[in-house]
């Protein structure tokens, strides 16, 4: 079947939430991949938002992560300290974050853009609860379009910490051990961080895209693993039940 | 950007958050005030229009409960407005409707910043983003966790609580945190300072007159919250009474003394989201985000939804009334009754 | 009407709890005080216990901190932590302890007799929670019979802190500002603490006792208050509501 | 007693408990046990002798849920006796029916104390107070607040909290907390050590198969013990549906991944008060402390209720059984049924 690149990042985002994990999500794209992976891959996934919701049964997407639907037959509706807590205590596996831009450490801005801070040129959302998720959750992944702007070594305002400037930095600044961005995943790569530099790393390449696209597309060097696979396409399966059980309006997945 | 800035404080050079903390953390001058303030259990029904007037001083650090458009007390932000109160500190801890209210009505100069200018899956603010590029309300960088900690600090009486979150990025740059070390591990945690807004309004589903409370859903940080502010208001949406707090003790989380006034207000988070009665107004909220584009047609849309009625029970039979309620609350209960 | 003298110490205390007053009680004659209290001069008075009970309707005496009674149709049944923070944060007036010794700065010893603490001759019950209500809440009541060895300058171990070593030192050690014991009631005379000194200061003598006798039971010098007063002894209406609807079994004001 | 010792460490001379600090305060080293804790929501139920045998090892650290003798899970603390488990430093939050069977049991060989010998109203622990007064168990002082906060910081993930208790007294010298400075405000605070037990045990009101648990009444520190523990044992007066605990998701105190197994035990707080259910046997408790008194006695006591029973239930019907529990009941609801 035919897909478009906001397909392939949720289907690729949700092979890699495994059964029996825990993962904090926002609205849109993650919760649609969390959703996807609950109804094929990982039925024991538990879905927490940041709000207070706990595992709810998701009638439809919610529109705020703290509305209504966050706690649909929930197994708990806590609190925001709760769910932060339950972070911070080690025990939530995955997150997924946005930005405006991404170095190669994985550290991310969805803050500003330029160089005044009481006048930005641009301000976006800010952190929300990105900071705090991305702090404090083992594991945080990104879906983007990746292009060169957005793929900088300069970012304008580090909104939430990758690795920092590598190796253990993020450990020395205080971070808890052993945390950090795990898969950036854009329309056309996958991508990991080197295990020693913490340096942003191609895993596979997705459909129609060549080595040279993605380095064209990123605004620093990337690093290459020794075996670069294929990303494997979106089954017939995970399409069917994401157009038509996930986003059933499309509001994510586009028309 | 670079990376802190670094204190000279005999605790050896630590950094340090380097933009302005709003409001005083003292425990002991928080303490000095609670002292005063009233554990009589004494019957508490307000009226809005008159504790907006006598519980809020221009000037004031103000807090709103619930969270984005999910259960905010929205009679008590429109009157805000209605009665141009300027010069207010705010509590931007996803506040996403009731702050682009507040900051339509020119209220607020400064503010203590997680998220404010988006509305979440709905986009962005284009006003309270203008608000934000213009310089004209001072900033100070937090993130979700960050407000919920310093208002749990509060709470506790305590005038910091230490955390693993915001180390190392620009948001601690420019935040009022500050770095220390644990005496025991030697770890490096980030000290976040008590919050005590000067005001608090929340908006709960069950109250009886003395302001015990009740809360079904997500809380947020709203019970921390009623802990930390010095005034507290509660709209509530439906008074029960006082026996019935009794029959179920458990199921209080906000106690009474803790509370200064309560208003019944039915449908009192509309537009928003009200868990278990109605759903968000998304037509409404649109159109929000829409006349927002253009400052003339917001100042428009603010002459006719909240400045023009003179009260919230106008302003929701300008926008529907019970018949718009009833098909909000068939949304949230997923029943297919348009 | 004839009284003993843990009636009169329980009628002491309960006309210093004033209406629309907080208190955290203990199980015994504090919480005698603050029920009797309730029934004839605070009907506001707000009782809560450290396990977590808010505004009891008090059925019958609890027999632990803990049990049903002490949020029997409550307000609120919380936790410990919320009961305690809500000392910390300042908004609980009074509490009550006892223990096995006090200082003339009101520091109380509930822990151990002996000089030393892996084997101390003799073992009491230790904090509990007296030593948190001690430093958070604002005003300490004890109420304890009077003898030169209870009443000692020599305490073997600083249990719940009272004004240290008086002035400003129980601020300067870090303990809230404005705390600290308020009424010492014994068998013999109600005490106070002096405003500057913090030293122990007679305030009134109860009936059928001297000067002297309040002097000689004590194991240091006492200050006295420049008038001192004759303590009122128990009203009939004190005693009956005491004896028939507080403790109708005497458990605690005896047979 | 001299007040306090001073540490040498580079942060200046600041105040130290010199007592010993039983457990890590470390949370990397917490966190990366809970980082393979399973998360997976799968049924739990087990039985006392499998649990105790398998998840409590001679050696580890254990803490003990409710509050003096009211929601214990007696089934687990009998069953700690029963298989002589040895050398198990303890938590001693107001535990006091609980410790004194287990300290009866010399199954206790530290202890965080901040109330353990005395049964509250009822008198003083004999045997408990021996053991004390004997040196035999080694000693940390700490207050239930102290204790409290303990937990608190380890359910929170960081490894100390600040709080204005203990300053000043003997109690912070037999402790091992340290004295910080806060770094807003200069105002000094006790830090106390998050406290990560191995084990513990809570007895609850209704859990579903995956260990999501309801608790009425005071929840004492239970929440806060459920998330710092390693490992933890529900039990619970009832298993519900699942469905039910999704049809009220405001009422889940402890959530189901703290939870590694689940035992329904009706009148499992027995001979302690269960709130709403039955009230504590004060005859039986009663015993206890006159047997306490003599050594001998006390063996022949212990081997009559625990070593002599094969389980709980055998206990139950020794100790009078269903009807016994049915006059508990009444007393309970305070009703003249006997």
């Amino acid at each position: 079947m035919e897909y478009n690149a906001m397909e392939l990042m949720i289907c690729i985002a949700a092979r890699n939430l495994e059964d029996g994990a825990t993962v904090v999500v926002g609205t849109g794209a993650p919760c649609a991949a969390a959703m996807l992976s609950q109804k094929i891959y990982s039925p024991n996934l538990c879905i927490l938002f940041e709000a207070g919701g706990v595992a709810p049964i998701l009638p439809t997407m919610p529109i705020s992560v703290g509305d209504s639907r966050t706690f649909h037959k929930a197994i708990m509706a806590s609190s925001m300290p709760e769910v932060m807590e339950t972070c911070q205590r080690g025990m939530v596996d995955y997150t997924f974050l946005g930005g405006a831009q991404i170095d190669m450490y994985g550290n991310i801005n969805s803050t500003m853009i330029g160089d005044n801070y009481q006048k930005p040129k641009v301000r976006f959302p800010g952190s929300g609860g990105a900071n705090d998720l991305a702090s404090l959750c083992w594991r945080t992944m990104m879906m983007t379009v990746q292009d060169a702007r957005r793929f900088t070594d300069k970012l304008d305002f580090i909104t939430s910490p990758g690795y920092l400037k590598g190796g253990r930095s993020r450990y020395d600044a205080g971070l808890p051990e052993g945390t950090g961005p795990y898969r950036i995943i854009t329309n056309m790569a996958v991508m990991g961080f080197d295990d020693e530099t913490k340096w942003m790393m191609v895993l596979s390449i997705n459909p129609g895209y060549s080595r040279q696209d993605v380095q064209d597309n990123c605004g620093f060097e990337l690093k290459w693993a020794k075996k670069i696979d294929d990303t494997k396409p979106p089954t017939d399966e995970e399409l069917r039940i994401l157009r038509e059980e996930v986003d059933p309006h499309h509001y994510i997945i586009g028309r | 950007m670079a990376l802190g800035t670094r204190d000279n404080d005999t605790e050896g050079a630590m950094l340090s958050g380097k933009n302005e903390l709003f409001t005083d953390p003292d425990p002991d001058k928080a303490r000095a005030f609670f002292r005063n303030k009233s554990r009589s259990m004494t019957p508490k029904l307000s009226q809005i229009k008159d504790v907006v007037r006598d519980m809020i001083k221009d000037g004031d650090y103000i807090a709103i409960g619930g969270f984005g458009a999910n259960r905010i007390p929205t009679a008590i932000v429109h009157e805000i407005v209605r009665q141009h109160k300027k010069h207010l500190g705010f509590a931007g801890h996803t506040s996403t409707h009731d702050f682009q209210v507040l900051i339509a009505g020119k209220c607020i100069d400064r503010c203590d910043v997680a998220y404010i200018i988006g509305l979440e899956a709905r986009g962005l603010s284009p006003n309270a983003r203008r608000a934000v590029e213009s310089g004209t309300i001072k900033l100070t960088e937090w993130t979700n966790a960050s407000l919920s900690w310093r208002l749990k600090a509060a709470a506790m009486g305590i005038s910091f609580i230490p955390t693993r979150n915001i180390l190392g990025t620009n948001t601690f740059d420019h935040s009022a945190a500050k770095m220390i070390t644990c005496p025991f591990t030697g770890k490096k945690y980030a000290a976040m300072p008590a919050l005590f807004p000067d005001f608090a309004a929340i908006h709960v589903h069950e109250a009886d007159i003395y302001g015990n409370c009740r809360v079904y859903g997500a809380s947020v940080s709203d019970f921390d919250l009623a802990k930390a502010s010095k005034r507290v208001v509660i709209t509530t949406e439906r008074i029960i009474p006082h026996d019935e707090i009794r029959r179920e003790p458990e199921k209080t989380v906000i106690p009474y003394w803790c509370v200064d006034a309560i208003i019944e207000v039915p449908y009192g988070s509309y537009p928003g989201n009200m868990p278990y009665e109605y759903f968000s107004d998304e037509e409404h909220l649109k159109t929000w985000l829409k006349v927002e584009r253009d400052p003339e047609e917001l100042e428009i849309f603010l002459q006719e939804q909240i400045y023009g009625v003179k009260d919230f029970y106008e302003y929701l039979n300008l926008n529907g009334g019970i018949e718009k309620m009833k098909k909000l609350r068939a949304i949230e209960y997923l029943i297919n009754n348009k």
